[in-house]
């Protein structure tokens, strides 16, 4: 059963874009690595920096946050709130040196089967690139 | 009287028998760290920001552990593992603190984790070059010229005077005999002299501690200083954390996915939360916490351990303090001359 | 801690054709919490259903993780199945081991793993999932329309003859709007006021509709089903229950001077007015700014002419309250200045007009009786100049970036009927491009160009300068023949681009409902609810939203009323229990989730809170309106105190996910 | 000026304009000056207004109870920024507040003077420039630039945006770049910032000065003190919750931190606190067009509000 540990990512998927994106992805067999897992969330603006901290405390190698795209959100503006949230965590984090590619935001549409499976394979690649993720971890949660 | 000309070759050597923790310098803050070659050791400046008290009582602890494997749960002991350690450069307040401290965590029940820290702990103290205005230690009856501890040292022109004075002094005094060379000591007596002649400059080295003298519990309990200090007080951690003294903690528990890591970290009366129970909280107020933390140093503490009090002068939150209220505006407002 | 029962579902091959659906059970069933955990063939079946209904009543289940497809496909049915079995339908959480695993992953050992890890996650968030009731409240069955343009007047009587009640409030004297103004329509030729009159008629007679004309919309309380509108019905020192329209008063005021606003200013009103022979209502309307009575208390003039003694000069406004369940926005637009636009010299020269004033000068009720004639002086124009985007598609401080979308039909019209009526004029029509798309526009376009002979000329005019002898030079530039283009025309007729009513951005805030940066009001979804508004119970209609022609206005005005039936058949409305909910021991009263909120869900209040020494603090707390709140989670990113939470994706649950999928 | 600004504040008390002052008392020495509450007209002989009243007394006002009495505050220019942006946020009642602005030439650190060695303080005495510092072991003088308080170094503005009166004049917006700092940071490489940062961070002792002290810190309960918050914690056992709650702050305070400097003052253990508070105002500037917090009462802060034509995330990735 143990596999070994592959570096572990993290995938906010609002609900009516991206996790159906995703799903879709799933409906033609569009294969992406199986050490991305997601998590469902209304909607992108639902994503809080802490739960992005909170991951990589956990062990999360990277996060990705996706969303529909800007002018699509279901609830009209939650993804332009989500993108400046967003936007200046990421900056925060890469000013604090940590490495800026663990952490990415992508607009996913409900139709987008073909991207959403693209870009967590390029995440992925990206991740397993970088590696473990020393700079923000917990060893306590690494036991 | 020993003598070390070489300070680099004294670390070297403590450093070869124990582990070292000494005072270095980080872009001018001062704190106790491991000792490695090339460090920044700065002896010279009088106090760390932090308190000598993190060797016995650290700001966080892992006590146990709670192994979650499906439905069983498996208890761990994840007490630290204490290795014999040499505390160097510690002053003559920081010093006594421990005796403070002792006092907490060493009657029964023993605190297991402190006691073993304290019999691994050599401490070497270190004369105070340079007292500040911000000391009164004297008011203690601390002797900051001579402090106590398992060594004392005093940092001359000559090089640095070693005297031990207990058996875990004289043990390391032994483990490293290599250093010394011997002194005439005369430049230890013209510097207690020295810091003498400072002290009796120092603006609080003679503070009137009279009313404090065996007052009831409740004395102090109405006196206006209460409200006018938690006006603006802002109820931060920052003078108990930076307090040698200040042996308050709370025990939490860690969710690791995996298990639970219980364990301690310091608790600060000055926090809302402090002392909460499941019926609520028995001081909420400000003025109440601030009367709590400087009542128990000055009147509960001393009627419980022979008249010690709770405080040895360090005056770390007099200078830390970001708004400037202390120890000493509270014994000179509850009626000091 | 939950009792927590979990069920595996094979999908036959879809899942456990990649993942070993058995070992997800028994490998779940050791989870704290689990008491129950088995895999079937097909949960989604009646007997899988059944499967699920029989282990909550014999294991006492709390909560139920299903593991299966997504949840965006069975989540519901499973939800209905667990609550026939008692349980609350929000105790069930799917973990989609389906499209987002076994479909996607193709090793085994790796798809289980997964598999495993998001029955883990769904686990922890169950043990967090709280019981929740979706709320209901009730509907009041009357909608209220703000505007009495065609779009306004075809929504209302929609939902009119679909037996509900409607109050139209318009802020003019009368209904009809712009279309009213309008001599013909394109591309059928049909005369407007033919088409339009008889249903502003229909607006009156209906005794379903009420109309509030005059009248403006003051406040807006409560939320889908059961708004409360404040309506400002403006004096008109008229009695309307009195006046029956005569129209004696408007011939005797001795106030002659003012500017005709039907007549777009071409020709003047009297201070006492009725604005068209067709108003609806038709009554007199004293304009207290000109009229000398109530200015200056000297004249009554009308008063003593008024046979039904109609006129009372002491009427104040009046407020009145009503509920409705529905609210329809049909506030239409207006051309944009074009003083602004040095140019086209329309502040210059009288014989610069705007198309609406065109529409005037054409018409036979309109200020020339029909017959063409320049404003400056009442001669017969021979040379006529279209000029179309006047300040549409435009990235300048004065124009608006999109295409006003009427104006090259309506341009084609008044060229062709200039030509047809005038056949001894020169129409030139300056274009950047020219859009037809709609049934019968592109053959209506080429009849103008090739049965009537208009000049079209691809290209913009530079500069309209008045001369002395009173002809206008017209610089322009032909962009196909590469030449710059100098003619001296009579007239010249300006396509200006057409905005939002300048009183939308104040009704926008009052609804709550959010508007782009041009003004118009943004739909709740682009593609999917375009005659809806993001505030649930706010409905679109007409140009209000964005611009379009009549046809295009009477389609949407039909499907917001149908929005509008839809809503209005209902006794209640269920909410989505899924919503936002303040802390108020939490809350700082910051109002960050009031901004952030596009629903408009969420109000302060100012409570006391008693503190430790016993004093009382005022503080503003938020407040979530359950039947308004969608549950997008905005609101609880902004709050720094985490007063605010979303139950069923709460922070506590969003992070038991986490945690339990980086274990 | 001190005379001016006290007789101003007896007279707001003995008229009863106002009930309460809150200002600066004299302690034991030079630099010894605690925020105080002043209720009486006697009372005021302790109040003081020197080089060392670097303390923002805005945050004071948050507990006033916010009805009935009315209370009286001096505020320096830059903390009048910090008191917009909390009657912004309906932290503060404007009504039960009386603004006295005073005006400041910048606040002097005695901390900065022990950091460079200068110890056994005892005197000081401002002339211009310079700085003469009385000490146990001599006298010493210091140009005045190496002694201000660090948000003095970089004061944004010398105008009171917020006031009832004035004593003396407000001045001008500075044109000091404040940004330097965060721009050498920029400037490095990650792993170099990643250095820098756990050096400073990693003397945090969690004393919650920097949030305490915070006027745009006024949660009523914070998220790191809540524990039903999920991430509550007392203390850093590691280096990821030394990032955590520096970050959060940080970003709790985004948009609406006014730049006045209090939590790097407070630090005990002199952390640049402000780069990090600095580094969202920049990054707010540059993304979203120039914004001051507190600047006025009105404005949307930038978190609550978006154009469709925001730059994306990735831009962090291009550097700008």
């Amino acid at each position: 059963m143990q596999i070994e540990k592959k570096p572990l990512i993290v995938a906010f998927c609002c609900n009516w874009c991206s996790y159906a994106g995703a799903d879709l992805a799933g409906t033609n067999r569009l294969n992406y690595p199986a050490n991305v897992k997601i998590i469902r969330v209304p909607c992108s603006c639902r994503v809080n920096p802490l739960f992005i901290l909170k991951a990589f405390q956990r062990g999360a190698d990277g996060v990705i946050i996706c969303g529909c795209h800007p002018g699509d959100c279901h609830y009209t503006t939650g993804n332009y709130y989500a993108r400046r949230r967003i936007t200046l965590l990421f900056s925060m984090l890469s000013y604090l040196g940590i490495e800026k590619n663990r952490v990415r935001l992508e607009w996913v549409s409900a139709a987008e089967g073909a991207k959403f499976a693209a870009t967590m394979q390029s995440f992925a690649e990206e991740i397993a690139e970088l590696g473990e993720c020393k700079r923000l971890e917990d060893l306590r949660c690494k036991k | 009287m020993k003598l070390v000309k070489d300070l680099s070759a004294l670390y070297e050597a403590i450093a070869a028998v124990q582990e070292l923790y000494l005072p270095v310098e980080n872009k001018g803050r001062v704190d106790f760290k491991l000792y490695e070659a090339g460090a920044n050791v700065d002896i010279k400046t009088l106090k760390t920001v932090r308190s000598a008290k993190d060797f016995f009582f650290t700001q966080t602890e892992t006590l146990m552990g709670f192994k979650v494997e499906g439905k069983n749960i498996e208890v761990e002991d994840l007490r630290p593992e204490v290795r014999p350690f040499v505390a160097f450069g510690v002053r003559g307040c920081d010093a006594r603190s421990f005796e403070v401290l002792d006092k907490v965590f060493l009657v029964d029940p023993v605190d297991t984790v402190y006691e073993a820290r304290r019999k691994a702990g050599t401490v070497v103290t270190l004369a105070c070059g340079r007292p500040e205005e911000t000391c009164f230690c004297t008011n203690f009856g601390i002797t900051p010229e001579a402090p106590a501890g398992d060594v004392t040292t005093w940092l001359t022109e000559e090089g640095l005077y070693w005297q031990a004075n207990t058996d875990k002094g004289e043990a390391l005094t032994a483990a490293i005999a290599a250093v010394f060379t011997e002194g005439d000591g005369k430049a230890v007596e013209e510097q207690k002299k020295a810091i003498s002649d400072i002290i009796a400059k120092l603006p609080l080295a003679n503070l009137d501690m009279t009313h404090l003298e065996g007052v009831k519990e409740e004395t102090f309990w109405g006196h206006p200083v209460w409200k006018d200090i938690s006006e603006t007080c802002l109820a931060c951690g920052t003078c108990t954390y930076v307090c040698p003294t200040c042996q308050c903690y709370d025990v939490r528990d860690f969710d690791c996915g995996n298990g639970i890591e219980r364990f301690r970290c310091w608790d600060s009366c000055m926090y809302s939360d402090f002392t909460r129970m499941a019926h609520g909280n028995n001081r909420n107020t400000q003025d109440q916490r601030c009367r709590q933390r400087y009542l128990h140093k000055l009147v509960y503490f001393p009627r419980r351990n022979e008249g010690m009090f709770g405080c040895v002068g360090c005056g770390r939150c007099v200078a830390k303090c970001p708004s400037k209220l202390n120890i000493v505006k509270v014994i000179k407002a509850l009626g000091g001359k | 801690m939950q009792r927590i029962g979990v069920f595996v579902c094979h999908c036959g091959t879809n899942i456990a054709g990649t993942v070993d659906v058995k070992t997800v059970a028994e490998m779940l069933g050791k989870e704290p919490g689990v008491v129950f955990s088995t895999d079937y063939q097909y949960m989604c079946s009646e007997a899988g259903q059944t499967l699920i209904q029989d282990a909550i009543k014999e294991h006492n289940l709390g909560g139920v993780v299903i593991c299966s497809c997504s949840p965006r496909m069975h989540e519901q049915t499973f939800r209905k199945a667990c609550a026939k079995a008692g349980l609350n339908p929000y105790m069930v959480e799917v973990a989609n081991i389906r499209e987002q695993c076994s479909w996607i992953h193709k090793d085994v050992a790796e798809g289980t793993e997964k598999a495993v890890i998001l029955g883990r996650a769904a686990i922890a968030k169950v043990h967090l999932n709280a019981p929740l009731t979706a709320g209901e409240s009730p509907v009041v069955k009357r909608a209220l329309v703000i505007g009495g343009g065609i779009a306004g007047m075809q929504t209302a009587l929609d939902i009119a003859d679909a037996g509900f009640e409607v109050d139209i409030v318009e802020k003019n004297a009368t209904i009809g709007g712009k279309m009213a103004q309008i001599d013909k329509t394109f591309p059928t030729l049909d005369c407007s006021a033919c088409i339009l009159t008889p249903k502003m008629v229909d607006c009156a007679q209906h005794e379903k509709i009420n109309i509030y004309a005059y009248s403006e919309v003051e406040d807006v309380k409560g939320f889908v089903g059961n708004f409360s509108v404040a309506i400002r019905k403006k004096a008109r020192y008229v009695d309307e229950t009195k006046c029956t329209g005569c129209g004696i008063c408007t011939e005797k005021c001795p106030v002659k001077n003012i500017p005709n606003e039907f007549n777009m200013g071409m020709d003047n009103r009297r201070s006492i007015y009725i604005p068209f022979a067709q108003a609806v209502p038709k009554i007199a309307t004293i304009d207290p700014n000109t009229c000398n009575k109530l200015k200056t208390g000297k004249c009554g003039v009308c008063s003593k002419v008024c046979g039904a003694g109609a006129i009372d000069y002491t009427q104040k406004d009046e407020i009145i309250r009503r509920e409705y369940g529905a609210i329809v926005v049909a506030t239409g637009f207006n051309m944009i200045d074009m003083t602004k636009f040095d140019e086209f010299g329309y502040a210059q020269s009288k014989d610069v007009i705007t198309s609406l004033e065109f529409e005037r000068l054409t018409n036979a009720a309109g200020p020339t009786g029909g017959t063409l004639l320049r404003p400056s002086d009442g001669k017969h124009p021979h040379t006529i100049v279209f000029v179309q985007c006047c300040g549409s598609r435009s990235t300048t401080e004065n124009g608006k970036p999109y295409c006003s979308k009427i104006c090259c039909m309506y341009t084609a019209k008044h060229a062709m009927l200039t030509r047809e009526k005038y056949p001894d004029t020169d129409v030139y029509v300056f274009y950047i491009d020219v859009r037809t798309p709609g049934k019968n526009f592109d053959e209506f376009y080429r009849r103008a160009v090739e049965q009537y002979g208009v000049h079209y000329v691809k290209g913009m005019v530079g500069k309209v300068a008045p001369r002395a002898d009173g002809t206008l030079h017209v610089q322009a530039s032909d962009l196909l023949a590469g030449e710059q283009l100098h003619i001296d025309a009579d007239l010249v007729v300006l396509a200006g681009a057409i905005e939002p009513d300048k009183s939308a951005r104040g009704l926008a805030t009052k609804l709550t409902a959010s508007m782009d940066t041009n003004d118009f009001f943004t739909e709740a979804h682009p593609k999917l609810r375009p005659v809806e508004s993001p505030t649930a119970g706010v409905f679109l209609s007409g140009v209000c939203q964005g611009p379009k022609d009549i046809p295009e206005t009477v389609a949407q005005a039909g499907a917001a009323a149908s929005k509008v039936i839809g809503l209005l058949v209902k006794d209640k409305l269920t909410c989505n229990p899924c919503v936002a909910q303040s802390d108020e021991l939490l809350c700082n009263g910051c109002s960050g989730c009031e901004h952030v909120c596009p629903y408009g869900a969420i109000t302060y209040e100012t409570k006391e809170f008693m503190q430790f020494d016993r004093s009382m603090k005022p503080r503003r707390v938020a407040s979530v309106n359950p039947a308004v709140c969608q549950g997008c989670g905005a609101c609880t990113v902004t709050c720094p105190s985490g007063a605010m939470d979303l139950k069923g994706f709460s922070n506590r649950q969003i992070m038991a996910e986490v945690d339990a999928i980086c274990k | 000026m001190q005379e001016m600004i006290k007789s101003k504040l007896a007279e707001l008390l003995s008229t009863g304009a106002v009930t309460k002052v809150i200002g600066w008392k004299r302690g034991e020495n030079f630099y010894d000056v605690s925020p105080a509450a002043f209720e009486s007209v006697e009372s005021l002989a302790d109040f003081v207004y020197d080089d060392f009243c670097g303390a923002n007394l805005s945050k004071f006002l948050v507990k006033e109870p916010g009805k009935e009495s009315k209370v009286a505050v001096v505020l320096k220019p830059c903390d009048t920024f910090s008191l917009n942006q909390l009657i912004k946020e309906n932290r503060v009642n404007r009504e039960n507040i009386f603004v006295l602005g005073v005006p400041c030439e910048g606040k002097l650190s005695e901390e900065k003077m022990r950091v460079m060695g200068i110890v056994g303080l005892t005197g000081c005495k401002v002339e211009g420039d310079k700085v003469t510092v009385e000490t146990l072991y001599g006298t010493e003088t210091l140009d005045k630039n190496d002694v201000l308080l660090t948000k003095c170094a970089t004061c944004h503005s010398k105008k009171h945006v917020i006031f009832d009166e004035l004593i003396g004049e407000t001045g001008e917006d500075s044109d000091v770049d404040r940004f330097v700092g965060v721009a050498e940071l920029e400037a490095m490489s990650e792993d170099e910032r990643y250095e820098f940062w756990r050096n400073e961070l990693s003397r945090c002792i969690r004393c919650n000065a920097c949030r305490n002290a915070c006027p745009a810190c006024t949660c009523e309960k914070c998220v790191f003190d809540n524990d039903a918050s999920g991430v509550a914690a007392k203390s850093n056992a590691n280096s990821f919750e030394e990032n955590m709650f520096h970050i959060i702050r940080a970003y709790h305070v985004a948009g609406r931190c006014t730049d006045c400097g209090e939590c790097s003052r407070v630090c005990p253990q002199h952390i640049p606190l402000h780069l990090l508070n600095r580094k969202f105002i920049k990054d707010i500037n540059t993304f979203y067009g120039d914004f001051q917090a507190g600047a006025d009462a009105e404005s949307e802060h930038p978190l609550v509000h978006f154009t469709e034509n925001d730059p994306e995330p990735s831009i962090v990735k291009e550097g700008k």
